[in-house]
């Protein structure tokens, strides 16, 4: 498998593609200087696991060391809240990315558009249309997938990542924004 | 209006008042026969005659893209690299390439029903004569809703047919020529365009059921259709089996009188695949249905068919190639769908059975039914003794020794559409375990993609299909077979308590078997509605779908529940083409409980069915361009519909924006005031990522304008109980669908109470909605 | 043959017999009066009636498929790789893709056309009665040859094209469905569907011709049409300029009408781009004409339109942004391309006009030509004094600014369609020196990829439009306006010398201009041929190219050449849409000359043109589908079709094997014989890489296997004189084409025999050709 | 700009891209492995003009060193004949391409269909899509693409090089194939 190649093969992106990132230290550090940074957090966060634990898991280390808020799609809220979290917005993907492509939305807490978006957890091919839909037509924003699989529609992207890697990467990811 | 102005010059004309020679005849206008409404104002839309209307709806919901290729590569002048604002050579962007490739698309699947109308009702008219009445059943006096609501034609007999379909491939002829380089620019106008392209196609879906119906006597408007059978279970293995795959159902009729007339019904199996299945049932509920599209290469593989029969549409392209390994001569029959094959059809069967059973011929390609009849019905039965059902379907030893060959390549994962584990499956194979293969199963949408892929050329559904043998075969589900339309005197019983929101809504689940997590969601999601007295309306794949699943007490859908247009009712309207029937009986709705004309009275009716008549359509596993056009017609009409998530493939959402209250006012019809009325219904086109996330966003979008206090309470109880179930917590938009205090569900009524006061919620009033300032009947100011 | 069978329930109808109430007429068939021929076999074929004849033709110029993506993204259940013999999730491969495309690329085309003549002839009916004789010209009896050949029809009146125009949107739907999802699986099949969209493509481009110019009296197979003016430079600035772009010629008629009826036809200028401007120019010589679809942004920004009008067909999407640059008010006047605007159809002239005038709108959407006549020129006096020719063309010293700013990025040149070294000419220009951007000029086809592309947001184009401006602004030539069709007395005065050879070839420059290395390299070959006695034949943009390139003496190719149908012939026919009397011509031959039954007899004078007709079409800027679907027309009646390199993005070429001596047998009609004749023509669809290329293959494909000895002669003189002046060398494979001694030309007799020898040439006979046994007179064996 | 992208932005290609050989050396054995090589030389040879010498100089010291037949397209022959090579074969391009895909031509020789195309100065996407062409239908085939920007469709090309690399690289090849 190459790396920064589309996980799913037929799925071939345009002449602008996603960076990757050199060290998941690149993306905490993007994440630190975003202003108004956000987690869409979809449905498959909740059905991968990692090392035994779940994708959900990973995702909230980094929202709470990172604080940043969440708003997860579809019924992933639910898990959110069995675990206890209750700083969690809920709303559909298709919601969300039609609202992240309006420069005047105002944002889950009504302060404005976000600049930083962190995608996790969705279909692939899903998220790829989505982050396609926002690449051509949300230029004010800069998104990354924290996925394990390329998407090449982010700003940013992993390469397709083996489960050690990817694991790692998100712990460490986690951790730099804690510091 | 269609300046439809004909001049003929017949040399000799038989009429009524005798025979005429070298007769001229001049006319204005076809004006066939008046009937007791009065024309309305779009007799024959133009494509821009309903553009104000689309651009009502396009305000609202506004078009989300999410380009599928960052090019165009329409032209030479291409390709063009569209992303991020770059214009291609043409001068084009992105959005509106998106929205062309959209119209595109309808337009295909536009021209596809409506040719399949053509074909079909040519094929009748010769067969049965152009006098052949138009009888939709008894208790249906509105015989063709669709199309007396588009042309202002009310069809008597078949040929009537002929003069909508000219109108329907003139339109067709014009919105597809929107799509050359260099013609329009605007992504809004594409998307009226789309709107437009899905109205024909719902006029040409209906030309063609309401003609099968009549003439074939399908079931007319019968909630109790005869159950049929269903799944690769239910085939008489020890029989000649003809296996017919596609839309077009005159070739498969043809075999099924063949067998009749020949006293062989009971000697020969015939079992269908997709909507040719669907139509043949309704023949005679003697055939057998074996599933929808996915099932093709499983049920071929299995090498239970004898001699394959084709006809158009959803036809996997290399069946040839497939009928060939298991040795089963093929048959193809549309001018749509040659293969490549010599055209046998003026050739005595004899000879082409002769050829088709020693093999001088793989396969031949037959243009006349009747001679498809008889070709395939007397190649069966000299084929089976011979083929002895051989299949290609390995043994669990050859799946074994096949899966040691894996390179590890995970070529198969990654060509999946649905990202199934296959290596992982391939590599527990090897190792003896076939129960991980099983598993795939039920997500696997038989596309042999993975196959295709594959470094060490295994035939990995085939592989699938022998690991899950037991359930294959043991695939024995009952179906009710299609129904037709929905009877007037069934709308007179519901359409108040529909309006009105007592019924808390009409789901239709129509559509393709592209599903991403397998069709046991499409079967979960009717039952839960139909539970919950929706009226649920099946057709196509998706019904076939719904019928493949049983609870505790190994009863489908279709055998728990009624198959009347009443709450909980589940009905099956028929094949892809019956669609129309659904939005028929919006249509009809707001004809015979509100009696509004509907005669070329586009607008106002779909006015209506958008702020009144709570119905959604469900498309979830929605694959082909035909979906995509279907869609379309529903949205034009004020239908939202919801995709599953390879629907996101659209590429085009149509979204609501309930946080901007401008968008949610409708003119109330008794004063002309504008009033706010919530997001109701919030989204047109929507595509859901789960089917939680489906099962909930049907509930809310079944909310209209119009119900009243005690309707809306009712759909808020659906909806709120939903979510909590499915999500966990009450909805964070109540306040925006509850008017009045006395829309609170009485259960919840406290807890809502607490949280509408939270929202700062104030009352607002419930008016006679409408986005049509011709319909406001006292001008306030 | 279409089962047209019509039933009519009239309530009123005026007939010679009298009015009659209710009256009902089923009819057979519609036979539109018969005439002196007898019906051929295959009136209104269907779109499998010459499958026979399309897989003859595939079965020697086999389809070479160069995919332009490896993927298919038509349905959601791609996209799909179908990299090296994957199949699709529907069961399609790479070829079968690829011809889809094809035919897609097709019906679109053919939809175009069709459209066009539809709108066109309901226009003219509506305002010029539906018994408006068509008169195609003195000395044309024939005056449908295409429209005949296809249905068996003579059309009389307007009237008759609208039962033609039935068919044609018919046979658009059936062949548009075949592109769904799981229809056709066989490139051939796809194939053959390509050619019959190609020749229904055809008829409609027939239909629409000879409406416009028997209503609109252009000229009339005039030979001495009158010369116009061409060029940004004849245009007189001093006057307010209308400028008209697009194909539907209605809109810009009523600006010269209104012009005319209000005596100020010397007032304004109008002129156009595109085949509008053709039509325009055939209705009236005083407009004129700026050039080719590549114009539009260079005369836009030049700030010299006042008004800017736009009907349908290659009008830049994006001309409404470059005319508010420009502070030019926009009118759109169809119904393919609203760009959103608001539709002003209904409203008063005065008020349209004074907001557009003021402002208040910067462009609207008017569907009634005439109104737009009145509405631009109000328009265009009342805003001439005010904009001043406002441009947006920057000044020297603001490019050479601008150019500085060049980040070296070098995304322009991988922007542009001809790798132009966009980025060196600005780096120049940044010194000071322009020059290098004034050369992009004659290579740059306009597209604004390059801006587009720009990261440092440079207006490109306008850069190179700002360098080469003497040359834009001094672009002034003469264009023989559009002349229709050929006489049949001119075909009986060629007839002869064409089919025996001695006229050696017809040859067609006509499409697009979408060049590969400029225009000028089509007014070369046009003169090169013409010196060399062939016949020239221009249309649509191609024709204005043409005129672009002047001699020593000044002169254009049409001033240096008469517009005959005779050898050393430049006959500009018109637009695109009158291609068909290219065709035509061909197709009369077989009638005129020949006596042969042209009446619904495709089959036969296709194999006619195919073996005895050395004609040859050059798109060599072929960009559109509309393009492609000229061309497949051509190949099915047998014509080959050279394109320029851009062509190669059609990604299917149609190419024989000549060495493959199998492919090239013919049957002998006088005796049923096979006979050997040479690869003539070697292929039916072919991309040249260089203008030399093209030339010598140009010289190669007027061959025919019924050329006389001294016919061929002729031929072959001006092939081996083509390539050794261009190849420096004598050709490989002349001993495929001389059959016997008698065809050698005697000027170069020593140094082929001696070739020959050297090959090992042997005499063949040179038969009566054929490849349809029916036509065999008497059979041997 | 990036190394293997295609030169036309919009050129984007699909799941099977052509290798880049990382010295020149790798082609030089290619094609001393090849049993039948060929180069095709395209019409752009006779144009573009590297370091002084045109194209076609190259082509013809790489053909005399390895000693492989070339077809000259389009009327490129001329220049070569002018050049006074005289084993030169001469076919339009697209006539090459349809019988490169044919198992069974026998090639200019007649002694069989070759195995290692090398195809040299045809204008970009020209190439591009006849490199497509024979990706697709002609399996058999291994294609290199000699040109100064990467094709896609090959089964080896160069990256997009700087004129000053290309030439030593095409001088490299011809010197390694002496040897
Ligand atoms: S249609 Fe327009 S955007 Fe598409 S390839 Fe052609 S020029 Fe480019
Ligand atoms: S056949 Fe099944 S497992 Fe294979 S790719 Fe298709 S969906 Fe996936
Ligand atoms: S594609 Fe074939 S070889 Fe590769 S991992 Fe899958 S099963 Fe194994
Ligand atoms: S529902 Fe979809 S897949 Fe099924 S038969 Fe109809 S169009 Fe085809
Ligand atoms: S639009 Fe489709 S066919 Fe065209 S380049 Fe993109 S993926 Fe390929
Ligand atoms: S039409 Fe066929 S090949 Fe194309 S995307 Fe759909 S399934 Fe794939
Ligand atoms: S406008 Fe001219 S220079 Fe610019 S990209 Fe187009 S052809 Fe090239
Ligand atoms: S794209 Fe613009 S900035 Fe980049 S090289 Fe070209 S002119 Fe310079």
């Amino acid at each position: 498998m190459k790396r920064a190649e589309s996980w799913q093969t037929a799925e071939i992106p345009g002449p602008k593609k996603a960076l990757t990132p050199k060290t998941p230290e690149t993306i905490a550090l993007f994440i630190k200087r975003a202003k108004r940074p956000l987690i869409v957090a979809g449905s498959e966060c909740i059905k991968l696991e990692v090392n035994g634990e779940r994708y959900i898991d990973y995702i909230i280390k980094i929202a709470k060391t990172g604080n940043i808020p969440v708003v997860a799609t579809a019924h992933t809220v639910k898990s959110f809240l069995e675990k206890g979290i209750r700083e969690i917005f809920s709303m559909s993907a298709m919601e969300v990315a039609d609202r992240l492509r309006d420069p005047e939305w105002k944002g889950f807490d009504g302060k404005g558009q976000y600049d930083l978006v962190l995608f996790a957890g969705m279909k692939y091919y899903f998220e790829w249309l989505i982050l396609s839909g926002l690449k051509h037509f949300a230029p004010h924003l800069k998104t990354v997938s924290l996925d394990k699989y390329y998407q090449p529609h982010a700003s940013w992207s992993f390469p397709n990542l083996p489960d050690k890697e990817w694991r790692e990467t998100l712990l460490k990811i986690a951790e730099k924004l804690k510091t | 209006m269609s300046r439809k102005e004909l001049y003929l010059k017949v040399k000799e004309a038989a009429t009524k008042l005798g025979v005429f020679k070298d007769l001229e005849i001049a006319i204005d206008r076809i004006l066939v026969e008046e009937y007791e409404e009065p024309m309305g104002p779009t007799p024959f839309p133009s494509i821009t005659e309903l553009r104000n209307w689309d651009f009502k709806l396009l305000n609202r919901y506004r078009p989300f893209y999410m380009p599928f290729c960052d090019l165009c590569c329409l032209c030479t002048f291409g390709k063009c690299d569209l992303t991020q604002g770059k214009r291609g050579a043409c001068g084009l962007d992105m959005a509106a390439q998106q929205s062309r490739i959209v119209l595109l698309a309808c337009c295909i699947g536009a021209a596809t029903h409506i040719g399949h109308a053509r074909h079909l009702v040519e094929h009748l008219i010769e067969r049965y004569g152009r006098d052949h009445p138009i009888d939709a059943g008894e208790g249906v006096d509105i015989e063709a809703p669709v199309t007396r609501l588009v042309t202002g034609i009310r069809p008597r007999t078949l040929k009537d047919l002929e003069i909508v379909l000219d109108y329907l491939e003139n339109q067709v002829t014009h919105l597809l020529s929107c799509t050359h380089t260099g013609q329009e620019g605007s992504s809004i106008d594409f998307e009226s365009k789309v709107l437009h392209a899905g109205m024909i196609d719902q006029v040409g879906m209906e030309i063609a059921d309401i003609a099968q119906i009549s003439v074939y006597n399908f079931p007319k408007a019968d909630p109790n259709a005869p159950l049929v059978e269903l799944g690769a279970g239910v085939v008489d293995k020890s029989k000649p089996v003809i296996l017919v795959i596609g839309h077009n159902v005159p070739p498969a009729v043809e075999i099924a009188n063949y067998l009749m007339n020949n006293d062989l019904m009971g000697e020969v199996e015939v079992a269908g695949l997709c909507c040719t299945a669907h139509d043949l049932t309704r023949y005679t509920p003697k055939a057998k249905i074996i599933g929808p599209i996915s099932w093709q290469l499983r049920f071929i593989r299995s090498g239970l068919p004898d001699v394959i029969v084709v006809d158009e549409q959803c036809v996997r392209t290399n069946l040839i190639f497939e009928a060939k390994k298991i040795k089963a001569p093929f048959i193809a029959t549309s001018e749509k769908n040659c293969q490549g094959l010599r055209d046998r059809s003026r050739d005595p069967v004899d000879e082409i059975v002769a050829d088709l059973v020693n093999g001088r011929e793989t396969g031949v390609l037959i243009l006349n039914p009747e001679k498809v009849g008889e070709v395939a019905v007397r190649a069966a039965l000299k084929v089976a003794p011979r083929r002895a059902k051989f299949k290609v379907i390995p043994d669990v030893k050859d799946v074994i020794e096949g899966a040691k060959k894996c390179r590890k390549c995970r070529e198969c994962i990654r060509a999946c559409p649905n990202n199934l584990p296959v290596m992982q499956a391939v590599n527990e194979a090897a190792n003896g375990n076939l129960a991980p293969l099983a598993q795939l199963y039920e997500n696997c949408i038989g596309c042999a993609r993975c196959e295709s892929a594959c470094q060490a050329d295994l035939p990995l559904h085939s592989y699938i299909v022998k690991a899950a043998e037991k359930r294959f075969k043991e695939e024995k589900f009952k179906m009710r077979s299609g129904r037709g339309a929905v009877k007037d005197t069934e709308i007179r019983t519901v359409g108040q308590p529909i309006v009105f929101g007592e019924i808390p809504g009409v789901i239709a689940f129509v559509g393709c078997a592209n599903y991403a997590n397998g069709g046991k969601e499409v079967a979960e999601m009717v039952d839960e509605f139909a539970k919950r007295r929706y009226i649920i309306v099946t057709s196509g794949c998706a019904a076939m779908t719904a019928a493949m699943y049983k609870d505790e007490e190994g009863k489908t859908v279709y055998e728990k529940y009624s198959g009347d247009f009443d709450a909980s009712g589940v009905l099956n309207v028929g094949s892809c083409v019956s669609n129309p029937h659904i939005a028929g009986a919006a249509i009809k709705i707001a004809r015979i409980f509100a009696k509004r004309n509907l005669r070329a009275n586009y607008e106002e009716i779909a006015d209506y069915i958008l702020n009144r008549i709570g119905a959604v359509g469900v498309a979830w596993g929605a694959m082909s361009q035909k979906a995509a056009s279907i869609a379309s017609g529903f949205w034009r009409l004020g239908v939202p519909v919801i995709v599953g998530p390879h629907g996101s493939k659209y590429r085009r959402m149509l979204l609501g924006r309930k946080d901007k209250p401008e968008d949610w006012y409708v003119y109330n019809a008794r004063t002309g005031e504008k009033v706010y009325v919530g997001p109701a219904p919030e989204h047109l086109f929507y595509v859901a990522e789960t089917k939680e996330e489906a099962m909930v966003e049907i509930a809310k979008l079944c909310m209209r304008p119009n119900d009243t206090t005690k309707g809306r309470a009712i759909k808020l109880t659906h909806y709120i109980d939903l979510h909590k179930k499915l999500y966990g917590s009450i909805p964070d938009d109540i306040h925006l669908f509850v008017r009045t205090k006395a829309d609170i569900p009485l259960t919840m009524k406290d807890e809502i109470l607490a949280y509408l006061k939270e929202k700062g919620w104030k009352e607002t009033m419930i008016p006679d909605p409408t986005l049509l300032p011709r319909l406001i009947r006292e001008k306030v100011e």
